[in-house]
């Protein structure tokens, strides 16, 4: 059998070298020892960062890691299947309220199951997925843009079951949130009261912090570990044309049913982490401003990349709260009444114009700009260099821009672009332009 | 798990530790310093003490919230000039989380380390997520709205009685005041939640206890025609409307109220009237059939603590909005300094101490800003059971005239907790 | 019997208006393929200056400089904005009027600010009583201008060159620019339609039943989503059909919210969503939406 | 001779900056003359038209070298409407009417540009009177017209605005013959009126009866031109659309020689990955020979609305063997392999593949019993790497789950890199090894074209369905695809059912031809059977070229 893959045999195809090419081998095992860098420097960071935050940055971060769990999820049905969703939110109330009476105390009121936290985490994760699961129907048979209209519906209903089965939910008033712990040891302020390393006391902020650390880093292992699995293949392929999906043996409506699945597991689990980063939740925390911040985080992001997901959720967790941390204190605080412009409307001005502007000047969202930053910095330094490397066939056309896909943008290592940024052609082909919506006209005209 | 990432972990796990140890975290607290005799705590130097004000400057309530900040600083800038509390000079610190509940507890976790106590935390969401929070650390909140919920958390400080008894003060207001008869239907539109539902749940113990019916009509902010509601409360054949919903619907429902000729007293409770209302097209209709029962007394008000509410509030915004914030905003800062004063006298001005002082403290009326005289002393209960009833009525400064200060018999009777 | 026919003028009054705004999502969808969500913040942004101009000019002349101005306002961001965006997709699209809205409606709080601005409309609080059915002369107004809104936008899309023209850019960009048709100039006719029809819907939703410019008119457009959505995403006749059914779904509903008690109470909110998840279970295209046709 | 109305130089275009479509393309069109460019799928005749038209943004296209001159100007910096006004107007391939729209509006809409309401009228006069049909049709929606029907007012539509020089784009495409001679005519009285025309088409025999002069283009580049007369006695026609004679450019190893099919077996070894060196059906427990089953396609009918694809159409693929399904443009080829592949519902008939019956199945269902295709317009996933694009091809193989891709369990590693390394034996074999990390959207044409070949093996079919895989190739790239196919197919004892219009390639490939015309079959048999057919010489060249 092994003759069978001997090149030498075979009549000489190509012209062209059938082995792979050693020099390619070589930079891009060099690159992923880079990403490797970056991550454990990443790590590295969020780990020892609770040691100089004070409370309202433990705090900002807790909420940021919670967003990007759920926009991860998201992500990957935005980007990855190419399907969108406006209901988020309430997968999220529904990790938050799962996660709350598993673990809440069964005489309190309203009472709980109180079974172990852990438990209750995953059970969050479950219950968001199986309203995923039988939200199918819909979501299966629906495409992009279509799909994120009829979600928009989700929000309402669930808030109006949340308000109305008061005896689980606790109605408008909510309810507490157990904390999270493990046998002998709680992410709150007790359970021991007092903890210290090395003289420096953790409080409940930064245990949790460790916890959602630890979360956090899962959820965004498995996603992109699930990207680049047959799975993750399937739903790319998906959302890259159902018809060539289906004749690759993709079951296209299982493909988009298991990714809105998977998606609203994560939005479980995000929600789960918002309700312990709360500590009590009420059906007002998951309105459709939620389920719209989550989208703005992976657009802006950076659609398709766990990376640009993270990246957008600390974005717009963060940036509203740096600019009234600063901008509310602004001298000319008008008075009231008087239509003067004050610092807390004009950190929301500078909100809106952040995202315009991401969206106007950077392709690819943050991660991309930060991703061809890299790049430009790299191209440079390289530069007296370049082209000795033997990344492009001489006579063959070289390879358009890295950065107008999301998918490679956030890894610029893996697409050689020898020309520079300069070089790039305007346009690109017309089906590489859409990653995550069909267009209108292609749809209705066919 | 490979070399390069077992190396890795161990970096981590030595970054870590040495962090750790060489850490300085300041979180210890501004530490206990005890400046001439007092003992203080977060928020408290010789000099100074910095109360914050959690409030919504860009939301949907930012206009209303714009004039109680006006209104506190120049409280708090009256006080100070009159050679500040226990000595030391009040700073204001006000933070805007624009009713985005995730930046209200961010917030507050800012300001929690740094403030003896919370002169207002503003918007139901954010209130439920934060009061929560401040019991946990034992810090003072003031001005929260008057949610029954409050109740239960000893560190809130409700700035006069609950939703809940202005809803059953209005039913009884309607049956002993304008008379309305046994077995009659009065119609409730509220918001859902804790402003609202409270409300209601006031008035459906009132209309038990007095022998008469509700009928409730659920709506949401996002309401502003109703048209449909107030064509079945017609239907319904109500003789009184009860509202617990914000000025706009409140405006809605009179006007169309009116022009189906359904003739009743329509009565809103505290934050459901606005003056502007006036000037619209359900100004006669209001003028007419409208009242209002509110824990604290009308910008018209001819009390003396009114009056000098409206006389800082005009010295320091001119050409801003009158309206019943105004002697709200005083009546809390009034309350606060209360605290204060009491704190500094028991020698201890800590979180803890402003917490207890507080919760000392009865008879303050705010002279004549609350109706009657507010005794906190009696945890769970509310600090007063009476309400302010005016008439709706455009010849005076900020459209309410009061008409009287009353204690229903089913208010009374009303059990807070449940 | 007069009662459910009130309810029903009710949801048939406020229906129109709905379908106002569903049309302006309409049209803003099929000649830029842009999913609107700033469309709220120019209901509200047209009602406002209406409020704001009126004492000074009237309310005629203030209702046409509005219009004007919204129009103005559409084509405005979608030269400036919309097609300057680096990544031309409608999810990008779309987050892009997310971020507009946030700035119109932080500028419309910061101008409204306390106040419920009155739009001193010449019909004020009248009503119209016919055989126990009252109905307010502003709905009945505006069904009257809806209606001949929509034979207008009939007219235009059918009986004008460039109304044709801008049909034909909708279903088939490319082809109809190879006709010499400006796709530029359709997209920007498009965002100025909507502009004005959000304009006049802001008018009448801001009119007698409801009680002057409030800030929070912008989140009242977001019911026209629904309406939008089971009409489907591109037919005009779908968005008046949507907001119909979603007008007097939700009049029926709190009309009738004493006998729906088990569903719990508030329904209003949650009915027109429900609806539309269930037209779109059985039609996933929407109403008059046209089927996506599945060829290779 | 004056100056030409249309004066094209040395144009070349490039969609993205890797596919080049155009390379020196060089014509002339006099006023008042008709000019055909000749040349099969993929050639770039849409995209020269786009060029001269304008309107290459729309689809992503751009110029990077050469001028196009109409009327002595350079249009290098004007848009469409800009040459709409200046009376330069493509009819787009396709028709591509306004469906939704009537007849009337749709002349509305070509009217667009011309301000004059009078010259309008007159115009629309014109329209009507050429196309009586249309006069009677008014009313009704474009959408509810045949397809002739259609053709007229897509080309009535553009005459609207009375342009000097009609860009027409495959106007035959799809259309019965009487319908395409009557299009023929049409052409003809439209150039009496002295619009000159520039016609594409793939349709030679049309091509060559109404136009003066002609050219074709091949691949992107001009092959031959001169006046149409003389251009329809050459060899270099007759062998393009027949596939006769030149046998010197047929690769040796392409010769249908019987191949040890059915001895090839394919077993998996675990352990293989490790060798660096895994048998290509690296497939869990497929011992058995690939191809045991025939095809057998009975009395096949497929309508769209009022327009019939195929009609009772039948032919057998015999187990191992490699048919080609030909024909003209517009035959129903395609569709054809949309129906296999469970793209499209058959309307009546049947199709068997051994003992299943396909025509019930949908697409993954098809796919699971060893069908693989690929497709005409080359259908991969841009951003991601030609060995990812592969490895979907693996996708009914692997069996890890989601759950188990996602936590990375040993099981799903290792299967994932067994795979892994089939597929590197299978880009090898198809001499694409070197370009796996590369994301598609920077690959040329012809290695994407290659790339879809591999991720249709990789799926280790028993049946292959290629749709035009040599379309768009130079004559070196297709003759490499050739024998690449030839040589897989031997290996791997598969049966091809192909679709293609490159003769040479098909004839010397296939072992048997099915040909259809206007959705019938019109002959079968070897290829040397085929080329000789009367009909198919009919069919393909006109009926005078049949009869000389």
């Amino acid at each position: 059998m092994s003759d069978f893959l001997d090149s030498s045999r075979l009549p000489d195809l190509a012209d062209r070298p059938a082995r792979r090419h050693p020099a390619r081998r070589v930079s891009a095992r060099r690159v992923s020892a880079g990403r490797r860098l970056a991550l454990v420097l990443a790590l590295v960071v969020a780990l020892g960062l609770p040691l100089f935050l004070n409370d309202f940055w433990l705090q900002a971060g807790l909420f940021s890691m919670a967003a990007i769990v759920a926009a991860v999820g998201l992500t990957l049905l935005v980007g990855t299947a190419g399907q969108l969703s406006l209901g988020h939110a309430a997968f999220a109330a529904l990790g938050a309220y799962a996660y709350t009476w598993t673990a809440g105390d069964t005489g309190a009121a309203p009472a709980g199951l109180g079974l172990p936290p852990l438990l209750a985490l995953v059970a969050a994760a479950g219950c968001g997925a199986i309203a995923g699961a039988l939200f199918s129907p819909i979501s299966g048979r629906l495409r992009g843009i279509y799909l994120g209209l009829a979600t928009v519906g989700l929000v309402f209903v669930s808030r109006h079951v949340l308000v109305n089965a008061s005896s689980v939910t606790g109605g408008y008033n909510g309810r507490r949130v157990e904390p999270f712990s493990v046998p002998g040891f709680s992410f709150s302020n007790s359970e021991p009261d007092y903890l210290a390393v090395a003289g420096v006391e953790f409080e409940g902020l930064h245990r949790l912090w460790y916890l959602f650390v630890l979360v956090t880093a899962v959820a965004a292992a498995l996603a992109s570990n699930l990207r680049r699995s047959r799975s993750g293949r399937a739903l790319a392929s998906v959302r890259d044309g159902e018809t060539t999906a289906a004749a690759m043996g993709i079951n296209v409506r299982r493909a988009k049913a298991t990714a809105f699945t998977v998606s609203s597991a994560y939005a479980g689990l995000g929600g789960a982490l918002m309700a312990l980063a709360f500590g009590r939740i009420a059906p007002d925390l998951f309105g459709l401003q939620l389920s719209i911040d989550f989208l703005i985080m992976i657009v802006i992001g950076g659609l398709g990349s766990v990376a640009g997901a993270a990246v957008g959720a600390v974005f717009v967790t963060t940036l509203p709260l740096v600019l009234t941390e600063y901008g509310a204190d602004l001298p000319f605080l008008a008075a009231p009444g008087s239509g003067g412009l004050d610092g807390a409307t004009l950190s929301r001005f500078a909100y809106g114009a952040a995202i315009i502007a991401v969206l106007l000047f950077l392709r690819g969202g943050l991660a991309g700009g930060l991703g061809r930053a890299r790049s430009t910095l790299r191209d440079r330094r390289r530069a007296p260099s370049a082209g000795a490397d033997g990344q492009a066939q001489p006579g063959r056309q070289a390879d358009s821009g890295t950065a107008k896909d999301p998918g490679t943008a956030k890894d610029p290592g893996t697409a050689k672009d020898p020309a520079g940024p300069a070089d790039r052609p305007e346009h690109e082909l017309p089906s590489h332009s859409a990653p995550a919506v069909p267009s209108r006209s292609k749809e209705t005209s066919a | 798990m490979n070399a390069r990432v077992r190396t890795a972990v161990a970096l981590v796990a030595a970054c870590t530790a040495a962090l750790a140890a060489c850490s300085t975290n300041p979180d210890s607290g501004d530490g206990t310093g005890a400046g001439g005799g007092v003992k203080t705590g977060n928020g408290v130097t010789d000099t100074t003490i910095t109360i914050g004000s959690l409030t919504d400057l860009s939301g949907p309530f930012a206009a209303g919230a714009a004039v109680q900040t006006a209104e506190f600083k120049a409280y708090w800038a009256s006080v100070n000039a009159d050679g500040g509390v226990c000595g030391r000079q009040v700073k204001l610190d006000v933070r805007d989380h624009g009713y985005d509940p995730q930046k209200a507890v961010s917030l507050y976790r800012s300001m929690a380390t740094n403030v003896v106590g919370l002169q207002q935390v503003l918007g139901s969401p954010v209130v439920a997520a934060v009061l929560p929070l401040a019991d946990d650390d034992g810090l003072y909140v003031g001005g929260m709205g008057w949610p029954s919920v409050a109740l239960g958390y000893e560190v809130a400080q409700i700035p006069g009685t609950t939703y809940s008894l202005e809803g059953a003060n209005a039913v009884d207001f309607l049956v002993d005041e304008l008379h309305l008869p046994k077995g009659s239907t009065i119609g409730h539109v509220y918001f859902v939640g804790d402003y609202g539902s409270d409300a209601l749940r006031g008035s459906q113990h009132a209309a038990q206890e007095r022998g008469v019916k509700i009928f409730p009509q659920e709506i949401t902010p996002r309401d502003t025609d109703l048209s449909a509601q107030a064509a079945a409360l017609r239907q319904a054949g109500v003789s009184a409307v009860l509202v617990s919903t914000a000025p706009t619907q409140l405006g809605s429902l009179s006007g169309v109220l009116d022009s189906l000729g359904v003739d009743v007293p329509i009565v809103g409770n505290t934050p459901a009237f606005n003056p502007a209302l006036l000037k619209t097209s359900a100004g006669p209709a209001l003028n007419a059939n409208g009242y209002s029962i509110t824990a604290i007394a009308p910008f018209s008000h001819d009390a003396p603590g009114v009056r000098k509410a409206v006389e800082l509030y005009q010295a320091a915004a001119p050409n801003g909005a009158d309206g019943w914030e105004v002697p709200l905003a005083y009546g809390q800062g009034v309350l606060l300094r209360d605290a204060l004063d009491r704190a500094c006298d028991a020698g201890d001005l800590t979180p803890e101490g402003l917490v207890k002082a507080m919760h000392s403290a009865s008879g303050i009326d705010a002279d004549g800003v609350f109706p009657g005289k507010l005794d906190f002393t009696k945890a769970g209960q509310p600090a007063t059971r009476s309400v302010f009833v005016s008439k709706v009525d455009r010849q005076v400064p900020g459209g309410l005239r009061l008409l009287t200060t009353m204690t229903g018999p089913s208010a009374s009777s009303y059990p807070v907790a449940d | 019997m007069s009662y459910l026919l009130t309810q029903l003028a009710n949801g048939v009054s406020i229906g129109l208006v709905l379908g106002l705004v569903a049309g302006g999502f309409v049209i803003v969808f099929t000649s830029t393929g842009v999913l609107n969500f700033a469309h709220g913040s120019v209901v509200l942004t047209g009602a406002y200056l209406v409020a704001a101009l009126q004492p000074d000019i009237g309310f005629w002349l203030a209702a046409l400089v509005a219009t004007a101005a919204a129009a103005l306002l559409g084509v405005l961001v979608n030269a400036v904005l919309v097609r300057n965006l680096a990544e031309h997709n409608p999810a990008t699209a779309a987050i892009l009027m997310l971020g507009v809205d946030t700035v119109l409606l932080t500028e419309m709080t910061r101008r409204i600010g306390n106040r419920i601005l009155p739009l001193g409309a010449p019909w004020g609080a009248d009503v119209v009583s016919v055989g126990g059915v009252t109905v307010p002369t502003a709905r009945v107004v505006a069904a009257g201008v809806a209606v001949v809104l929509f034979a207008a936008l009939w007219f235009l899309f059918t009986r004008t060159g460039f109304g044709v023209a801008m049909r034909a850019a909708a279903a088939d960009g490319d082809t109809a620019s190879m006709m010499g048709i400006r796709l530029s100039r359709t997209g920007a006719a498009g965002w100025a339609l909507a502009g004005g029809l959000a304009a006049v819907a802001g008018i009448f939703l801001t009119s007698f039943p409801t009680q002057g410019v409030a800030p929070s008119i912008g989140l009242t457009a977001f019911a026209a989503i629904p309406a939008w959505v089971l009409g489907g995403f591109d037919s005009l006749p779908g968005a008046v059909a949507g907001g119909l059914i979603v007008g007097v779904a939700t009049a029926l509903t709190v009309g009738y919210e004493d006998d729906l008690q088990v569903l719990g109470r508030g329904l209003g909110e949650v009915v027109p969503y429900a609806v539309m998840i269930l037209v779109l279970l059985v039609r996933p295209n929407g109403l008059f939406g046209r089927q996506a046709a599945n060829r290779v | 001779m004056s100056d030409p109305l249309l004066d094209v130089a040395g144009l070349a275009v490039s969609y993205g900056g890797t596919v080049q479509a155009l390379r020196g393309v060089s014509l002339q069109v006099q006023a008042g003359t008709v000019v055909a460019v000749l040349g099969s799928n993929g050639a770039g005749k849409s995209t020269l038209l786009r060029a001269v038209s304008r309107s290459l943004g729309a689809i992503g296209g751009r110029v990077t070298a050469g001028t196009v001159r109409y009327d002595g100007a350079d249009l290098a910096h004007t848009d469409t409407s800009a040459a709409v006004r200046a009376g330069l107007v493509q009819v787009p391939e396709g028709r591509r009417i306004f469906a939704d729209l009537t007849v009337e509006e749709n002349l509305r809409a070509g009217g667009h540009t011309v301000r004059d309401a009078a010259a309008r009228r007159r115009a629309h006069d014109d329209v009507l009177d050429l196309f009586p049909i249309l006069r009677e049709r008014r009313h009704q929606r474009g959408g509810l017209l045949s397809g002739g029907q259609q053709q007229m007012l897509a080309i009535g539509r553009a005459l609207m605005t009375s342009p000097r020089l009609l860009l027409l784009d495959e106007p035959s495409l799809g259309l019965a013959p009487q319908l395409v001679d009557q299009i023929g005519e049409i052409i003809k009285q439209i150039n009496v009126t002295g619009t000159a025309v520039l016609l594409i088409e793939q349709n030679a025999a049309m091509g060559l009866r109404v136009a003066d002069t002609a050219y074709v283009l091949e691949t992107g580049r001009i092959t031959a031109s001169g006046a149409a007369a003389d251009l329809a006695a050459t060899d270099e026609v007759r062998n393009r659309y027949l596939g006769v004679s030149e046998p010197g450019e047929q690769p040796a190893s392409c010769a249908p020689a019987p191949a040890p099919r059915a001895t090839v077996t394919l077993t998996t070894q675990t352990g293989a990955a490790q060798t660096g060196a895994a048998p290509i059906g690296a497939g869990p427990a497929e011992a058995q020979p690939r191809s045991e089953h025939r095809l057998t396609v009975a009395e096949l009918t497929v309508r769209f609305g009022g327009v019939t694809a195929l009609r009772d159409v039948s032919f057998t693929v015999e187990p191992g063997t490699v048919h080609a399904l030909i024909g003209p443009n517009g035959a129903g080829k395609s569709t054809c392999i949309n129906v296999l592949g469970g793209a499209y519902r058959a309307t009546s008939g049947t199709v068997h593949y051994g003992q299943r019956e396909l025509t019930g199945l949908r697409s993954h269902q098809v796919a699971d019993l060893g069908v693989a295709r690929t497709f005409q317009n080359i259908s991969l996933s841009l951003e991601v790497s030609a060995e990812d694009n592969l490895l979907v091809g693996r996708h009914r193989l692997m069996r890890a789950g989601t759950l188990a891709g996602a936590l990375r369990l040993p099981r799903a590693r290792r299967e994932e890199s067994e795979h892994r390394e089939v597929v590197r034996g299978i880009a090898d074999l198809l001499g694409i090894g070197h370009l796996l990390p590369r994301p598609v959207h920077t690959l040329p044409y012809g290695d994407r074209k290659r790339v879809e070949l591999g991720r249709a093996l990789a799926a280790e079919p028993s049946l292959l369905l290629l749709d035009e895989p040599v379309a768009g190739m130079t004559h070196g790239e297709s003759s490499d695809m050739a024998a690449a196919i030839a040589s897989v197919q031997r290996r791997l004892g598969l049966s091809i059912l192909l679709v293609e219009h490159d003769m040479p390639f098909v004839m010397g490939l296939a072992e048997r031809i099915t040909v259809l015309d206007f959705g019938r079959r019109i002959a079968e048999g070897t290829p040397q059977e085929v080329q000789r057919d009367p009909e198919v010489v009919r069919a393909y060249l006109g009926a005078a070229e049949a009869a000389a």
